[in-house]
């Protein structure tokens, strides 16, 4: 059940894709003027980003790994995302029209948001964040789908720093890009506190 | 043959300055952060997704008319997940220590979304010279923009330019830049920056149109 | 640290000279009509009366020179009699110009009275409405609303309680607070005609508890009817708003958008009650109001003035403003309007004449420090600063959302601010906008009706041929 | 007749005193006497570092605004609280570059940037303290001695400067050999301990703070909420050990953030349960930073990240107006 826990306070927290590493940061920067829109897309991100870190673990330990191919990862994980963005997009509008107009437009996105590349490629190769150890199956999901959440704080939170940016007397030059990244860079700022909480959890457990 | 010559350069210099992935498109912006600490990560991830745009571009711009529409994305995700993997694959070999410093941000080239909006928008619809042309200005455009972006990072976060000593011994490295935030203000400031000498030059050049009017 | 609080939000705002506490000691005086009086068409809300008179007329005191000019709108008398001398446009407080009825006063006072529907006994709600409508009877707090409208119970509306506001909120207006001390018989009275023609079981009385002794008055006048009562509410502003007063009084909430009566009850003023006593028992129309005067002048008092009777009078009779005076307003410092023409005729709403020195010029606008005070201070509970940005930032529709039609333009929020922003300012026009853009957007949705419908119809007749 | 010299303006025609300017005033006299007890407890270099940092903080916005062409806001006072706010956060004896370098951070990137006051969405002087204390750790944790600890009256390790924070962390994990009496409850209280130069004096913090919730300057709920969560989340996991708990509410930036960072005005929520909410979030950040992770000093970052998380606060705690109807639920 620790592990559970430090995955979450870890990849939501400490290690958090966009806010503490640099994964992600096109549409952290693109899709982040309403609330609303970073609602979805960060929905729809944790969905596809679950999904694939559930694939791609099976991909890698039961075929890339016994076949010797793991120098092909890059490109069996990239096509694994792609596929897999195109079938949720169709099962979407076949099973659920009306969560496939709520995440519809954000789907063909996610293929190139590298988060979901990165995540996958970590939670297989680095073992995440467990000392080292690979991660079982459900942690490995588990541990996607924290990041996921983490993506999708971060997208939410700076969406929302932005809308509130609307009402201020921001100059004309600072609005759009230039803007959105001063204020991740002070939202990063924030996040820093939590470094090293994870030592002291491990202590605590 | 001339004005072939012409539009040739004119869409190196496009990729270069007038549409800089960086500054303008806003394309790459995860590996334009995530490495930038020092000056020869900078340069050593420029010119890696250079080769790849390059590659990429001339392969998609040949098999254009081959490529099937409906299974177009899938196949351009193939190939530059090969000319990736391959810089990977040579990097590690040749350039253990640079590529142990860009880490998994050689891998993630591939969804480096310069290079796949370059082959949609451009190598999709031009012919190999062109689209070598757009991908060594793109390329390199992204280069000069991540190396600048570096060595203003590592200036203030190490004191130091490829690694030589340039702030005065006295100086306290200031260690933020080397961190997320740091990267995140520091490109942020230098976006104003280049956007207001565009502003300043637009109106010269609108000025000066003016006087020849 | 949180004081006594009956409904959301509110505030102190401070009096300076001449305040409640002076005024109110002051008994009403009545002042001498004056030779000629100027009565205006449009003294009350809604679409202004229609000259009844030509130039040349004798009228007598309270004979109709105004008839109604539509539903919501209200009948003008002379309050002087005498002779039409001319009939001008005169320019009124807030600015705008109507049509009026000049008057010269032949100082006889000859009385045209009301005649009264029924013989004897008591009125039925509908013979009562006529009255006072007849008699010109308006909302005398300033909001100038025709009282038989708000008397109009819609079909399927239950009028539960009537609501009497004696709160008088307001900072330095004490014409009501003398009312209700002098006048608490006529004013009861008033309250137990309306309570009986309409059958309402509960009429409650709410008066701010700096008027102590009104509120033993009016108790005492009240001695062992049944079914009114007096409450004394916490002084703060705008205890006397028609929404809190309800919910102060009654624990029910007013819906946005909708009336008083959406929640069973009806406010009427103080002032509007002893105009119905006048009416009904002495069968006389509205012809005159008690005004405040006070702030900057000689002698702040409470006079009981002909409507129609030049401002000027007034602050002569109070011996003239200080010369410190900056603004002369009508009405209260919160809600009413400054004006610079002191011949100005009185109207029925004009519940004060104040002047007010330097505090009352605007301070230079800074930037909204997000410090929330107007959204505490907010009686509507609505987000000012926010309602404020949208409004300046054109965004009309999201200003919408957030309740801006729900504002009453108390200006506690803007009297609050410590940036000194224009809120309520603000507000007004936004209001305006969103009302227009309300309108355009349905008369756009019917168009698109009638014309879905015209094609439906044709399709239809189409369909029948083939 | 026209009377001369009269002003037409709309309602409403009076206005409250409060202005910003002297709300701002309010928190400057409010944080005097933290300021004077500081300059007793480390003397000179205590004065250094807080005239530097106003000096810096109110300079560095007027000659932006000048640059800027935009209109001068010094007089707000604002400038000052922040400039303040930033020295009660740095360790006396710092360099005098630490608070010119934080300063004009504070000013230019976290407030002028995004519009000057009002429209910053990060406390200035908070901000610049993080800044400073991820760049140049080892200044910003080297903690003097107050004269009174250096002359060697009783305390705690008088050599290396050890906050009581270090020690009371070694309680709460059970570490060996420490023990709650090395940390004098009085020295707590009147700021005979190490830390930085502002948040040491916690009894001159309270008086301040109890000062500007009676004045109304600042609402009671976010102070309330903060601190009350860090004293229920020390109680609870300690066992309901009170002079534990009692000892980690006067020690560290707690008061200091809780009365006078966390009460910013446009950095924390406007809406009164946003405001609860967001008073528990640092609460709880704040015990979680001090518990678990690498800074005792959790404070800074603790406020800093609820700042993030204000506008969605109070996007989602916005009040239902006076008979809003919602059309659905």
């Amino acid at each position: 059940m620790n592990t559970f826990l430090v995955i979450l306070i870890g990849q939501i927290l400490i290690n958090n894709y966009v806010m503490c590493q640099f994964y992600g940061i096109c549409p952290f920067l693109g899709v982040s003027k309403k609330v609303d829109t970073a609602l979805g897309m960060g929905m729809a991100v944790t969905f596809v980003i679950t999904l694939a870190s559930f694939i791609t673990w099976l991909v890698q330990n039961f075929i890339l790994v016994p076949l010797e191919l793991e120098y092909l990862q890059t490109i069996a994980f990239i096509l694994v995302i792609a596929v897999l963005v195109q079938v949720v997009e169709n099962a979407l509008k076949k099973l659920s029209p009306s969560l496939y107009q709520a995440l519809g437009v954000y789907l063909p996105l996610i293929t190139t948001n590298c988060v979901v590349l990165a995540v996958a490629q970590k939670n297989v190769t680095e073992g995440a964040i467990m000392d080292g150890q690979t991660l079982g199956l459900l942690a490995s999901t588990f541990c996607g789908f924290c990041a996921a959440i983490g993506f999708t704080l971060a997208l939410v939170l700076l969406a929302g720093i932005r809308e509130r940016m609307e009402q201020s007397n921001m100059p004309k030059w600072m609005e759009g890009f230039p803007g959105a990244l001063i204020m991740a860079g002070l939202m990063a700022i924030a996040f820093m506190g939590f470094g090293g909480l994870l030592q002291g959890l491990h202590l605590v457990g | 043959m001339a004005d072939r010559k012409n539009t040739v350069t004119r869409t190196f210099l496009n990729g270069l300055i007038t549409e800089n992935p960086t500054f303008t498109l806003m394309l790459g912006m995860c590996p334009t952060l995530g490495v930038t600490t020092a000056a020869s990560n900078g340069i050593g991830m420029g010119l890696a997704t250079t080769f790849v745009l390059v590659c990429s571009n001339l392969f998609i711009s040949l098999l254009r008319k081959i490529i099937p529409d409906k299974v177009r994305i899938p196949a351009y995700i193939v190939i530059i997940a090969s000319f990736v993997t391959m810089v990977d694959l040579f990097m590690k070999a040749y350039l253990p220590d640079l590529s142990k410093s860009l880490g998994s941000y050689i891998p993630l080239i591939v969804v480096n979304c310069i290079i796949f909006a370059r082959a949609e928008s451009f190598a999709a619809k031009n012919g190999p010279v062109q689209s070598l042309a757009d991908g060594l200005g793109m390329g390199l455009g992204f280069t000069a923009s991540i190396t600048l972006l570096s060595i203003v990072r590592e200036l203030f976060g190490s004191g130091t330019i490829f690694g030589a000593q340039i702030m005065p011994e006295s100086y306290q490295p200031m260690d933020i830049m080397n961190k997320v935030p740091g990267g995140f203000i520091t490109l942020g400031l230098m976006m104003i920056l280049v956007n207001a000498i565009k502003k300043i030059i637009g109106k010269r050049r609108a000025a000066r149109k003016e006087a020849l009017a | 640290m949180f004081g006594k609080r009956l409904f959301p939000g509110g505030i102190h705002p401070h009096e300076g000279k001449n305040g409640k506490a002076v005024n109110g000691l002051n008994p009403i005086v009545e002042l001498p009509a004056p030779k000629r009086v100027v009565i205006p068409m449009a003294q009350h809300g809604g679409a202004p009366a229609k000259v009844a008179v030509k130039k040349g007329d004798h009228v007598l005191m309270g004979q109709l020179i105004g008839e109604a000019g539509g539903f919501v709108s209200a009948p003008v008398h002379a309050s002087v009699s005498g002779t039409v001398a001319d009939i001008v446009d005169q320019l009124m407080f807030n600015g705008s110009e109507c049509q009026a009825v000049v008057i010269e006063n032949d100082f006889h006072d000859e009385w045209k009275l009301l005649d009264l529907p029924w013989q004897s006994g008591k009125p039925t709600a509908d013979e009562l409405r006529q009255v006072i409508r007849d008699a010109g009877i308006v909302g005398m707090g300033g909001a100038t609303f025709p009282t038989p409208v708000k008397l109009s119970i819609g079909a399927g509306k239950v009028f539960e309680k009537l609501i009497i506001n004696g709160a008088e909120c307001e900072p330095y207006l004490t014409a009501d607070h003398r009312l209700m001390l002098e006048h608490a018989d006529g004013i009861i009275d008033a309250v137990e005609i309306v309570k009986e023609a309409f059958k309402v079981p509960e009429a409650i009385i709410g008066v701010e508890e700096n008027k102590p002794d009104a509120i033993q008055a009016l108790r005492e006048a009240i001695g062992t009817r049944e079914g009114i009562r007096v409450q004394a509410l916490p002084v703060r502003y705008p205890q006397g708003g028609e929404k809190q007063l309800i919910y102060a009084l009654t624990k029910r909430v007013v819906p946005a958008g909708g009336l008083p009566i959406d929640a069973g009850c009806v406010v009427l003023n103080a002032g509007t009650c002893f105009a119905i006593h006048e009416a009904v028992r002495e069968r006389k129309p509205l012809v005159h109001r008690v005004t405040t005067v006070g702030g900057l002048v000689q002698k702040p008092g409470n006079y009981l003035v002909r409507i129609g009777t030049p401002v000027r009078n007034l602050i002569k009779a109070s011996g003239g403003t200080l010369p410190e005076t900056r603004t002369i307003i009508s009405g209260g410092p919160m809600m009413g309007t400054a004006f610079q023409d002191i011949d100005i005729p009185v109207t029925k709403g004009c519940s004060g004449i104040l002047a007010l020195g330097r505090e009352a010029i605007d301070p230079e606008e800074s930037p909204c420090i997000r410090c929330g005070r107007c959204m505490r201070a907010c009686p509507m509970q609505l987000q000012p600063q926010l309602m404020d940005h949208y409004i300046r930032a054109e965004k009309f529709d999201e200003a919408d959302r957030v309740g801006v039609l729900s504002c009453i333009e108390c200006g506690a929020c803007t009297f609050v601010c410590p940036a000194k922003r224009l809120l309520t300012q603000s507000f007004r026009a936004g209001k305006r906008i969103v009302n227009i853009r309300r309108r355009q957007q349905k008369a756009r949705e019917d168009a698109e009706k009638a014309a879905l419908a015209a094609r439906n119809a044709e399709q239809q007749q189409n369909g029948k041929e083939a | 007749m026209q009377i001369k010299n009269i002003a037409i303006t709309p309602s409403p025609h009076v206005r409250s005193s409060v202005s910003t300017r002297r709300l701002m005033q309010e928190v400057c006299l409010a944080l005097a006497p933290a300021g004077i007890a500081s300059v007793i407890l480390f003397g000179a270099p205590a004065a250094v570092i807080i005239a530097a940092s106003v000096i810096t903080c109110v300079l560095a916005e007027y000659l932006y605004q000048r640059l800027m062409k935009q209109k001068v806001t010094v007089g707000d006072w604002s400038a000052v609280v922040t400039g303040l706010l930033l020295a009660y956060n740095i360790p006396a004896g710092a360099p005098v570059w630490i608070p010119i370098v934080g300063g004009i951070f504070a000013i230019i990137i976290v407030k002028q940037l995004f519009g000057g006051i009002g429209s910053n969405f990060m406390n200035p002087a908070l901000t610049a303290r993080a800044v400073l204390f991820v760049s140049w750790n080892a200044i910003m944790i080297k903690y003097p001695q107050t004269v009174f600890l250096a002359k060697g009256r009783v305390g705690l390790d008088a050599v290396s400067g050890a906050t009581p924070l270090a020690e009371l962390g070694k309680v709460f994990t059970g570490a060996e050999g420490a023990s709650l009496s090395n940390v004098s409850l009085l020295d707590l209280l009147l700021g005979n301990c190490a830390g930085v130069l502002g948040e040491t004096c916690k009894i001159a913090l309270i008086l301040g703070g109890v000062y500007l919730i009676v004045r109304k300057v600042i609402d009671w709920r976010i102070p309330v909420s903060m601190i009350g969560t860090v004293a229920v989340m020390y109680l609870l996991t300690s066992g309901f050990n009170l002079g534990l708990t009692a000892r980690e509410l006067l020690s560290g930036g707690l008061m200091l953030g809780a009365f006078f960072m966390a009460t910013d005005y446009c950095t924390s929520p406007q809406t009164n349960k946003g405001r609860l909410i967001f008073g528990a979030g640092c609460g709880l950040l704040l015990f979680v930073i001090r518990a678990y992770a690498s800074y005792p000093e959790g404070c800074s970052f603790a406020i800093l990240f609820m700042n993030v998380c204000t506008p969605l606060i109070d996007r989602w705690t916005a009040p239902r107006y006076f008979g809003e109807v919602r059309k659905h639920g």
